[in-house]
């Protein structure tokens, strides 16, 4: 384990971005956001960004392949899929989760070479969380705040970070940083993470039982007529998608700028009514099912087909964000036996 | 659009088939000339004009858009130009709000017998946009050639 | 604190239930925190009892599901409108959205709604929000209680309130106001003194941050078209996420000006963003400029009333004059 | 996908001589959808026109882009020459390379690379070109004329003479209008009756023509050529088809103190009454306000003098139900009221009196018998003093009276003051104006008669105040040519009222959905080139419920709005424009936006029962648009919110598609 003193971690992240594209949260006026570190900003004590760390890998909008229409002939341009190195720094622990849930659909095979290339360029260096919010759930699904994975694995206290490299990527990185780490043992890790598991235990969500759900429930929920009245105040719209750090659907589209033709991918939400449109019209015509699809996916399809793994990590950006507050807590609440 | 080192413009310019495209006919009928930038796309009315077209000539490349009807109070259709004029004072105005250089869009009411005054509002829309340069705040960089 | 308790509250939809006035009662359900309310319909004494919530939180705007509740049964269903929401009401009306004998409203005074991000910003790990002597008590996980002005705490919508009075009910409970002489546009007078390249700039870093989630789209009482064309491949239009910095702008023009007339400046789109634009100063501008062009105008302030960008003068000023004007119409 | 050809001519040297035509039709022969190009010299020649032709039945075209002169000068040849060829005629655009490029650009490679371009936005444009048929509606061979004055009169008269059927619609219980109330007419001086009743007889006998009198408009639906009227005939209490007229009735009605409208009030008539001896229909009418029986049930004296039978107290108001195919508004005019005038003391003495008394007062059918006598006690005045422009011109005081010119004022004037002279040389006439406007054939000799022939006082200045005092109006007036003050002692006062357009016209102009101006003058569809037609398809103007006219001008647009009906009716189907607005009813949510901004009324809303995905049904409010009212200018398609407005011809996406070639 290494550790640096709080006022050399700017000296840290120079020395980072020196060599990678460095990705640290900074406080702004409209939350903490993930920022590329050009030396003038300052690590964000937020507890976490307000979109997910999911678009280091899956960004929005990227572009697949262009068509150059020449006359009546059409040419092909492969993208350039070449990405520089980066490091996200001060992943929060659920975050840190939701690559992994994302992981198994886009490497899994067919792979999807985009998310590949750009999981293989970055590094994550997690950071535990010592302060979590009454939105806070990851327990539910036992991922534990105060010990994140990663790369490199970091605890931050009063006057040092910490650092524990996880993987042979986070060793190399912290290796390259040994001019300005030492060396230290992990009693101060230690104690925090045991002051922290404490905290976590006294949270308003810390009772959440997930166990109702799982994989191979389908039948046990879809029919459920709870659906219906907790789905009522659904708008419809994609915030709770948009800012979920594990929802991995896209649409391909085109766009013609004139001169070529733009194929791209950008992310879909299956709250929306033309969500998995096909020729034949939708596939899920009513707000109540494109609700219950969000849900089942997440708390019984996905462990259906991930080993029991379900794909809510419980940042609680949901239960935040949604206009009216509807989100996963609600819905395990009602259909969970949860009290 | 650069030009052997030199900015040209591109300029879309939306005339009423009644009162401006006529006077564009008739700045052609009288030999007055205005920059080849112009490129004019014929409507019914000025009212025919929608903001998203406007945004689209922006999106696409154009670095000026200028519309142009019957003066108001000689529509053809009798009261297309007045929302016209609503409507185009409220977008422009917003487009000014967002930053959008003002000199960039325009209205001008130019009637069929007024082919000086066609070809006059042109050649002075060519020239402000000319010295405004190069359309960077509503632009689409996917467009870009 | 609001003036009207949830127990009148209760006690009167119970009675629009009990006496058959109505089968069903749109209101606001309680949640896991106490600043976290949903819009929800309720059909049993026992439900509003149990579930139904009045607080300083219920600022929610029910238009939505006051269409879909008048399209689904042809019994009335009640509603409960804050001052600012019989605007909305009014609005829908002019435009045909509902039918109003599908309707029961119910007028509700407002001393205005907190913004949950604001005590968020003030408060880490909140277990509770309770008034106390005027003001806003937070008990928290690690600071213990910690005391916020409640006026420091009212969501900007509620800051610059435009009015107490509620323009359209068929049952007010409790006093109605007056329609307020509010600041709502000093911030947009503020922007508009800017020079443009600031004003670029400022647009540019606060759009840039649309994640085009369309939940200002989805809440926005005035968004109530069957197929919007930002939706529709056949409008020329239609995008999904923003793949350039020009569709942000495109998008929210665009939105603000097929609400402009039909805003009520309801504030709803910019309290539901995840990403804290300040989407109302777009709709104010418009707000600002018919008023400043054409007369003052406030959209639902009547019902049937017809919209400035639907009508005319033939002594309008021209566009190349209102933009001249800039922020000095005002 | 279409398969287009590209015509490109070199108009002789007119294009080819700026622009390299062959390589505009190479350069186009790659844009998408293109199968064929071409140039040529003259392709508007029939030479021309055959290569058109040979090429669509060749490559089987489906659109073609003609580049040359302005769509405005062979639009239609191309479209006729394609529709020849068996291609849709909208299958056709044009791409402007003369007129907007050859001609306005000089140097070859400039122009050329526009021609191009404007070429390649005509190519975007058919490829997204659909054929269009324009719609058809039968037409209804009759008209209806509202309002029964000299306008109406005129209108009805030239339709029906032309052939068509036309009834006319008058509230009054007889035509003749203002006119019949008229002395004498300006700048001829001949009767007004002696001109008017002819006509008004022509009418009543005229076999094409049915007067439906005593009657209003209650409801008008449909649009041009078919229009559904439904007319309620008010009760007279007279049956009219047994009526002979012979006023019997009116002498022995004892019923005596009813105001005699006809006479502004100035004498009073019975309960049953004939409005003028050669009124049309001449048939009774019972005032139900006044009449005993009707109120009482007690008197019946017209009832037993009747000796053909007419008289029925039972009589109720009747609707007709009848189809037009054209509808002209001739619904007139009313001088304002004095109320807001008080300081011409109209309230206060009787001998204060508007233009229109002073015409009953000198009208041989008058209260007066036509000598020109004091209201207030008979008396012959001495000095009379006209005021001009009470209420007309009232820029500052529009609370008050008009902000436009009346028009008429001047000349009428001019005539009562000539007129007064002529008969009476004894008296004394002022005339006080802010201007004196006499335009019109043989009108400014008319007033310059009046005053240097019949010395009547013409005064540039205004009345300040009228005060009576005795049996002396005392009238204080500025010169403000002489610049001082005047007080004149006057015997009567005669105030040149503005005219406003007569209050039915806002109702009616709602049912028409025609438009109107602020003061409630109904609007032209072009204020120089359609004078007498409504923006409304099938709506026509008549006299001054357009705008303030004198008699001559009335008479020539009331023919004139005639000759637009009878242009109208002599078709036995309407072709509309195929360019009009179209709304998707999936996508139209129904919140009437469009229906605020559309000129025409071509807008109506229906609900309509909707099959949901989620297999549900729905009803839905949606906008319709009535293709045959439509014209096509787009004004809504902006207006809708959702897109679901578009217009034929000039779709989103074909505007769009200009746009981006243009701009790639």
């Amino acid at each position: 384990m290494r550790k640096i003193s709080l006022d050399k971690l700017n000296q840290l992240f120079a020395e980072i971005a020196s060599k990678n594209s460095l990705y640290i949260p900074v406080d702004t006026a409209a939350g903490a956001k993930y920022e590329k570190y050009d030396g003038t900003q300052t690590m964000s004590d937020a507890l976490n960004t307000t979109r997910s760390a999911k678009d280091f890998f899956f960004p929005q909008t990227e572009n697949l392949v262009d068509f150059k229409v020449e006359g009546k002939n059409i040419e092909i341009k492969e993208p350039v899929n070449e990405y520089e190195d980066f490091v996200i720094f001060g992943a929060r622990a659920c975050d840190v989760k939701s690559f992994e849930i994302l992981d198994r659909v886009f490497l899994a095979d067919p792979v999807d070479n985009f998310y590949k290339n750009r999981r293989e360029h970055g590094v994550v260096v997690s950071m535990a969380c010592t302060k979590p919010a009454e939105t806070c759930f990851c327990g539910t699904f036992g991922i534990d705040a105060a010990a994140p994975a990663g790369d490199i694995v970091c605890h931050k206290t009063a006057d040092a970070v910490y650092f524990d490299a996880k993987t042979d990527k986070g060793a190399k990185l912290l290796e390259s940083l040994n001019a300005l780490t030492e060396d230290t043992d992990s009693a101060a890790v230690d104690a925090q993470t045991a002051q922290t598991r404490e905290v976590l235990k006294k949270l308003p969500l810390a009772g959440l039982d997930a166990s109702a759900f799982g994989a191979d429930k389908t039948m046990e929920f879809f029919n459920r007529p709870e659906w219906q009245t907790i789905s009522e105040s659904c708008l419809g719209c994609g915030t709770c998608t948009f800012v979920c750090p594990t929802c991995q659907c896209y649409d391909i589209k085109d766009f013609n700028t004139g001169n070529e033709v733009k194929r791209y991918r950008c992310w879909d939400s299956c709250m929306y009514s033309d969500f998995t449109k096909m020729a034949h019209g939708n596939i899920r015509n009513s707000q109540v099912e494109r609700f219950r699809q969000r849900f089942m996916h997440k708390l019984v399809y996905y462990p259906t087909n991930n080993e029991g793994i379900f794909g809510c990590v419980g940042c609680g950006r949901c239960m935040a964000k949604c206009p009216v507050n509807m989100n996963i807590v609600k819905v395990m609440r009602k259909l969970g036996g949860n009290k | 659009m650069q030009v052997n080192g030199e900015f040209k413009p591109l300029i879309v310019a939306f005339c009423c088939n009644w009162c401006s495209y006529a006077g564009a006919d008739l700045a052609g009928n009288n030999r007055l000339n205005y920059p080849a930038e112009v490129k004019i796309i014929r409507v019914p009315c000025s009212c025919r004009v929608n903001p998203m077209f406007i945004l689209r000539a922006f999106q696409r490349g154009a670095d000026g858009v200028i519309l142009c009807g019957c003066h108001p109070g000689d529509c053809h259709y009798t009261s297309g130009n007045y929302y016209t004029r609503r409507r185009m004072a409220l977008l422009f105005s917003m487009l000014d709000y967002l930053g959008i250089e003002k000199e960039r869009t325009r209205v001008e009411w130019v009637s069929a017998a007024e082919g000086a005054k066609f070809a006059a509002t042109m050649n002075d829309f060519v020239e402000k946009v000319t010295a405004l340069g190069e359309n960077k705040r509503l632009e689409d960089l996917r467009c870009k050639k | 604190m609001q003036e009207i308790k949830r127990e009148d509250l209760i006690a009167k939809a119970a009675q629009l239930l009990a006496d058959g006035t109505v089968d069903r009662v749109i209101g606001w359900k309680k949640g896991e925190f106490d600043y976290d309310v949903t819009p929800a319909v309720f059909t049993s004494k026992e439900e509003l009892e149990n579930e139904f919530v009045w607080n300083d939180f219920c600022g929610a705007n029910f238009s939505k599901y006051l269409r879909k509740e008048a399209e689904k049964t042809e019994s009335k269903a009640a509603v409960f409108l804050k001052p600012c929401d019989t605007y909305s009401f009014n609005q829908l009306l002019t435009e045909h959205k509902f039918d109003r004998e599908k309707v029961y409203a119910v007028g509700v005074p407002c001393n205005g709604m907190l913004d949950d991000s604001k005590i968020k910003a003030a408060a880490n790990g909140i277990s509770s929000v309770s008034e106390e002597n005027g003001k806003v008590a937070v008990e928290t996980l690690y600071d213990g209680k910690i005391t916020l002005e409640r006026n420091e705490m009212l969501a900007e919508r509620c800051v610059n309130c435009k009015s107490k009075k509620h323009v359209a009910y068929d049952e007010l409970l409790g006093e109605d106001g007056e329609v307020l002489d509010s600041a709502r546009f000093d911030e947009v007078a503020k922007i508009e003194a800017m020079s443009a390249d600031e004003r670029f700039a400022f647009w540019q870093n606060e759009l840039s941050r649309c994640i085009r989630c369309n939940a200002c789209r989805n809440i926005c009482p005035a968004c109530t078209c069957e197929k919007c064309v930002f939706d529709n491949p056949d409008s020329g239009v239609e995008n999904k996420a923003i793949a350039d910095s020009f569709e942000e702008k495109m998008f929210h023009i665009i939105r603000a000006f097929h609400v402009v007339g039909r805003c009520t400046d309801c504030g709803e789109c910019s309290r539901v963003c995840p990403q804290n634009i300040p989407l109302h100063l777009l709709n104010r501008k418009f707000i600002k400029d018919i008023n400043g062009f054409y007369g003052d105008y406030q959209a639902g302030a009547e019902a049937g009333s017809r919209a400035p960008i639907v009508d005319f003068t033939k002594e309008d000023l021209e566009p190349g004059e209102a933009v001249e004007r800039g922020g000095e119409n005002a | 996908m279409q398969r287009i050809g590209v015509f490109v001519c070199h108009c002789g040297t007119n294009i080819a001589g700026t622009i390299d035509v062959k390589a505009v039709a190479e350069a186009l022969k790659n844009e998408p959808g293109v199968v064929f190009s071409t140039d040529y010299q003259y392709m508007c020649s029939q030479a021309g026109q055959d290569i058109i032709k040979n090429a669509i039945a060749e490559h089987k075209l489906t659109g073609i882009v003609v580049c040359s002169c302005s769509p405005r000068m062979h639009e239609n040849t191309f479209r006729k020459t394609a529709a020849a060829a068996g291609l849709n005629s909208y299958m056709v655009e044009i791409a402007n390379i003369r007129e907007q490029c050859s001609w306005v650009h000089k140097e070859m490679p400039v122009g050329t690379e526009k021609a191009i371009i404007l070429g390649k936005a005509a190519v975007a444009k058919v490829n997204l070109n659909a054929p269009l048929t324009p719609g058809e509606s039968p037409v209804t061979k009759r008209a209806l004329v509202i309002g029964g004055g000299i306008a109406g009169i005129q209108t009805a008269l030239d339709i029906a003479d032309a052939g068509f059927p036309v009834d006319i619609v008058e509230t009054k219980p007889t035509i003749g209008g203002k006119m019949a109330q008229l002395d004498k007419t300006f700048p001829t001086l001949d009767c007004a009756a002696c001109i008017l009743t002819p006509k008004m007889v022509e009418v009543a006998q005229h076999e094409n023509i049915r007067i439906f009198s005593y009657s209003e408009v209650s409801e008008i639906k449909g649009f041009v050529g078919n229009f559904d009227v439904t007319i309620k005939r008010r009760a007279r209490y007279v049956k009219e088809d047994l009526c002979t007229g012979c006023g019997a009735c009116t002498e022995k009605c004892p019923q005596k103190k009813v105001p005699n409208e006809f006479n502004l009030g100035m004498d009073n008539r019975r309960a049953i009454y004939i409005p003028f001896a050669q009124a049309v229909p001449k048939v009774a009418t019972i005032d139900a306000d006044y009449c005993t029986m009707l109120k009482t049930g007690k008197c019946g004296v017209c009832s037993k003098v009747c000796t053909a039978g007419a008289i029925d107290y039972q009589a109720k108001d009747e609707f007709v139900e009848e189809k037009y195919g054209a509808i002209v508004a001739a619904t007139g005019f009313n001088p304002i009221s004095m109320d807001k005038f008080d300081e011409y003391a109209y309230s206060q003495s009787k001998d204060v009196i508007t233009s229109l008394e002073f015409e009953r007062l000198t009208n041989a059918a008058g209260p007066t018998a036509g000598k020109l006598l004091r209201p207030s006690d008979g008396e012959h005045p001495h000095t009379i003093v006209f005021v001009q422009c009470v209420g007309s011109r009232c820029a500052a005081c529009a609370e008050k009276g008009k902000e436009y010119c009346s028009k008429i004022c001047c000349m009428y004037t001019a005539k009562h003051a000539m007129l007064t002279r002529d008969k009476y040389p004894d008296t004394d006439v002022y005339v006080f104006y802010i201007d004196v406007r006499t335009p019109g054939k043989a009108f400014d000799e008319f007033y310059r008669r009046a005053v240097e022939e019949y010395g009547v006082h013409y005064i540039k200045g205004m009345v300040g105040k009228v005060s009576p005092e005795g049996n002396k109006l005392k009238v204080q007036a500025s010169d403000l040519i002489a610049g001082k003050q005047l007080h004149i002692d006057a015997d009567l006062v005669v105030l040149a009222a503005a005219i406003e357009p007569d209050k039915s016209a806002r109702p009616l102009a709602t049912m028409l959905t025609a438009s109107m101006d602020t003061n409630d003058f109904f609007t032209e569809a072009h204020p120089k080139l359609r004078p007498v037609e409504s923006p409304t398809a099938g709506v026509f103007l008549s006299g001054t419920c357009q705008g303030p006219k004198d008699i001559p001008e009335t008479v020539s647009q009331a023919g004139a709005a005639a000759s637009k009906v009878i242009g109208l009716l002599a078709k036995d189907k309407l072709t509309g424009n195929p360019c009009v607005a179209h709304s998707d009813e999936n996508m139209c949510n129904g919140c009437s936006t469009c229906g605020n901004v559309c000129p025409y009324g071509a807008i109506t809303y229906e609900d309509k029962e909707f099959r949901m995905p989620d297999r549900t049904t729905k009803m839905r409010r949606i906008a319709v648009v009535n293709e045959a009212v439509c014209q096509g200018c787009g004004c809504c398609t902006v207006a809708c919110m959702s897109g679901a407005m578009d217009l034929k011809g000039f779709m989103n996406k074909q505007i769009m598609a200009e746009v981006d070639a243009i701009c790639k």
